[in-house]
């Protein structure tokens, strides 16, 4: 409780410029919102020099991994083999009866193999969420498991009818206004026009090349809460964004986005942990 | 706990604490200057600037949390004692300081710092024969993301 | 995983009076020492205070920081190797946390 | 001319928020998944907080505005359908328009955390109010705001709102246009990306109109 008590204070530190304590110079009201998203960019390839501090988590998460049994899972390549698991996700699984990405199947082996109940997994799963400098073993795990795809490119089966059902109604999920403040996903990450969310670029589904840069880098390491975000976590946040009710991981909601995200990602490298804000 | 209201409470005791300072009469030394003064044991407009420190930092910084700092040094090692990164603004200025031997070979360090508003960061290399040199940039420190 | 952790990266190999990058990112909070708003109470901040590098147990460079420093702090330093050996960090904290990593590097 | 001015910001609006883009929509007919089905799925996506499940209504205008990727791919017809729509959902003040406090304004429109409660963790009640309106709008000089919406620095300013004519009753017809643009958007840009905040309850009649004086008052920062 302490801990996120301080860390939060930091965040206020960061956050007092919102609050227009700032004071801003002359030379900078000169820089246009083009330049200034330029400039964004260039402060987040700076940020990913060096060694991610998301490394640190897959540490974590290969004990984890064998702490929980999961090299009995079957991501699909077969009993405990991770190595470009996360690339042909999401997948149908005869053994589920459906289809599933990374973390929903993860959250089915952690039922399977390490006896644990469905709300066990929900909690397992969400321990991090809404905190700071959390280290979980879910995200860990997650870390872990995605790393051993890095190099590879996604490549999601849309061949397999299963595939392509979830993958089109995810399309139409993003698609789907709602809520009492009428977004859908496309509110924020469709169009042509480059447009930022206060300073943060977003990416759009419609500019050749973005979902996948957008996708393929998770999970992401977020500096402003000092730990990883995993893609059901990006999910449930761009949700609680959108103001719709709490966002519920492993559901078939983030198995359509996922496949239609992923879908549309096909052929980009996978490179895990991304970095940003 | 309630973060959003740490959050809130963070950013008024930082405009406390910055804002501080601007209300005292001209000739009252800045926090920055005091620590200087206390750390380095020089005055901070005693310091000179020069092109052969490379500091690089960004221009604009989408978070506070987290901004890359790397300073390069044309200055052989063997001269160089210490060096200092200092934010002018910090509730602390002071950030962190480097003492290089010549086993070290260059004189270089990148890190990532905090930022609680727009700011000067300044990378000083204190020498070995007591002189104290800097480089100085400003990085605007924005807000990201839906709030 | 604990406070602590931490990953130090080197080139594998490097030539003899080479300047190489020693980087690493050590798992901490990192927060700083500071005043309650409302109480004025000081809240104590948790943060690393110290970092040594050694080569061949021998103290090449030491780093004195603060709460200044990003949490899951990312540190590059420079190092010049003469011969194959051992790269060793040594840190500590505020509230007596004292760890050290080592790496291996191979000269020609 | 300061009409003229005027009607081009809410040009600005309407193209800026989602651009040209002719393809259609075609999922619908293409995929062979029906409704019902996405339905389902969306259901199966979240908490089942019976407090909350009213949010997963989707009323007349959304459901129009879902078959479109975009409000250019969108047939005259259906615009036309929203507009006549929205146009019954605005309701005015009890005490008609006049100007409220800018102050009570700036607070909503700095506020990120309206309506976006989740059990999970952070602070934000369910009863919580804001518009968070920085994150897609730049409103004060030197504040850092997102470009999905127009830039709105100055606007009472460039509208012609002065102190002398605020109001008359051409000042006041002025509030009154912008207050039932963030009253409920879609009356003038159909499916834009700005929410209903009147229409969903989300700020109430009070609200808006102190967050439209805010952007107008000729003594708001926004016009300084």
């Amino acid at each position: 409780m302490r801990k996120i008590l301080l860390t939060s204070a930091v965040f206020g530190l960061a956050c007092a410029g919102f609050l227009g304590y700032q004071t801003v110079k002359a030379q900078d009201q000169e820089l246009s919102p083009e330049e200034e998203i330029r400039l964004v960019q260039e402060f987040n390839r700076m940020m990913a020099e060096g060694i991610n501090p998301g490394e640190l988590w897959a540490e974590m998460g290969k004990e984890a991994f064998k702490k929980y049994n999961l090299d009995k899972c079957d991501f699909g390549l077969g009993p405990g083999k991770i190595e470009g698991a996360l690339a042909q996700l999401p997948r149908y699984f005869p053994d589920a009866k459906r289809v599933m990405d990374l973390e929903t199947r993860i959250g089915w082996c952690l039922q399977k193999y390490a006896g644990m109940t469905p709300e066990q997994v929900k909690k397992f799963a969400t321990q991090c969420w809404g905190k700071s400098q959390c280290m979980g073993e879910y995200d860990a795990i997650v870390m872990y498991v995605s790393m051993a795809s890095n190099g590879q490119k996604i490549n999601v089966n849309l061949k397999d009818p299963q595939v392509k059902r979830m993958y089109e109604i995810g399309k139409q999920i993003y698609y789907t206004r709602l809520g009492p403040w009428d977004f859908n996903c496309a509110t924020c990450h469709a169009g042509q026009r480059e447009a930022r969310i206060r300073a943060t670029k977003l990416w759009s589904i419609d500019r050749p090349g973005e979902a996948g840069q957008a996708v393929s880098i998770f999970p992401k390491y977020l500096v402003r809460w000092s730990q990883p975000m995993t893609m059901h976590y990006r999910y449930a946040e761009c949700m609680r964004q959108m103001r719709w009710p709490t966002f519920e991981p492993h559901s078939d909601l983030a198995v359509a986005l996922s496949a239609f995200l992923y879908g549309t990602a096909n052929g980009t490298e996978i490179k895990v942990p991304g970095i940003g804000r | 706990m309630d973060r959003r209201r740490f959050l809130l409470l963070g950013a008024v005791a930082v405009a406390g604490l910055t804002f501080a300072p601007a209300i005292k009469p001209a000739f009252a030394v800045s926090k920055l200057e005091e620590e200087i003064k206390k750390r380095l044991g020089v005055e901070l407009n005693a310091i000179k600037e020069t092109a052969e420190i490379k500091l690089t930092v960004p221009t604009i910084a989408e978070s506070g949390a987290n901004v890359p700092i790397t300073v390069e040094a044309d200055i052989p090692v063997e001269k160089v004692e210490r060096l200092w990164i200092f934010v002018d603004k910090n509730p602390t200025p002071w950030i962190a300081d480097v003492k290089f031997t010549p086993q070290n070979g260059q004189v270089f360090l990148s890190t990532r710092i905090k930022m609680g508003e727009t700011s000067n960061v300044r990378a000083i290399l204190q020498l070995k024969d007591g002189t104290f040199v800097m480089a100085t940039k400003e990085v605007k420190v924005t807000v990201g993301g839906c709030g | 995983m604990a406070t602590g952790t931490a990953i130090v990266r080197v080139p594998k190999e490097a030539q003899k009076g080479q300047v190489i990058r020693v980087q690493m990112v050590i798992t901490h909070p990192m927060t700083p020492t500071r005043r309650d708003p409302q109480t004025g109470q000081e809240i104590p901040g948790h943060f690393l205070t110290k970092l040594q590098l050694f080569y061949n147990d021998q103290l090449v460079s030491e780093m004195n920081m603060g709460g200044g420093v990003s949490a899951n702090p990312f540190i590059a330093l420079p190092l010049k190797v003469e011969s194959s050996g051992v790269i060793k960090i040594v840190y500590e904290d505020n509230k007596g946390g004292k760890w050290e990593k080592t790496a291996e590097i191979t000269v020609k | 001319m300061r009409k003229a001015l005027f009607l081009g910001l809410l040009a600005i609006g309407l193209v800026g928020i989602s651009p040209a883009q002719q393809k259609k929509h075609t999922t619908k007919k293409e995929a062979g998944v029906r409704p019902e089905e996405v339905r389902q799925v969306i259901l199966s996506g979240f908490e089942q907080d019976p407090r909350f499940l009213w949010k997963l209504e989707q009323d007349e205008s959304q459901r129009i505005c879902s078959q479109y990727p975009s409000r250019e791919a969108m047939p005259a017809q259906a615009i036309q359908k929203v507009i006549e729509l929205e146009n019954k959902h605005i309701t005015y003040p009890q005490w008609g328009i006049f100007w409220g406090d800018w102050k009570e304004g700036k607070k909503l429109a700095e506020s990120p955390r309206g309506g976006r409660y989740a059990s999970y963790g952070f602070s934000d009640k369910p009863t919580d109010k804001g518009g968070n309106c920085y994150a897609c709008h730049l409103i004060e000089k030197g504040v850092p705001g997102g470009t999905m919406g127009p830039q709105l620095t100055g606007y009472g300013k460039r509208y012609g709102i002065t102190k002398e004519n605020m109001n008359t009753p051409e000042g006041l017809e002025k509030l009154k246009t912008v207050y039932k643009i963030v009253y409920n958007s879609w009356h003038a840009f159909p499916c834009s990306a700005m929410p209903r905040f009147g229409y969903h309850g989300a700020l109430s009649p009070e609200d808006v109109i102190n967050i439209a004086t805010y952007l107008l008052h000729p003594e708001s920062p926004v016009n300084k």
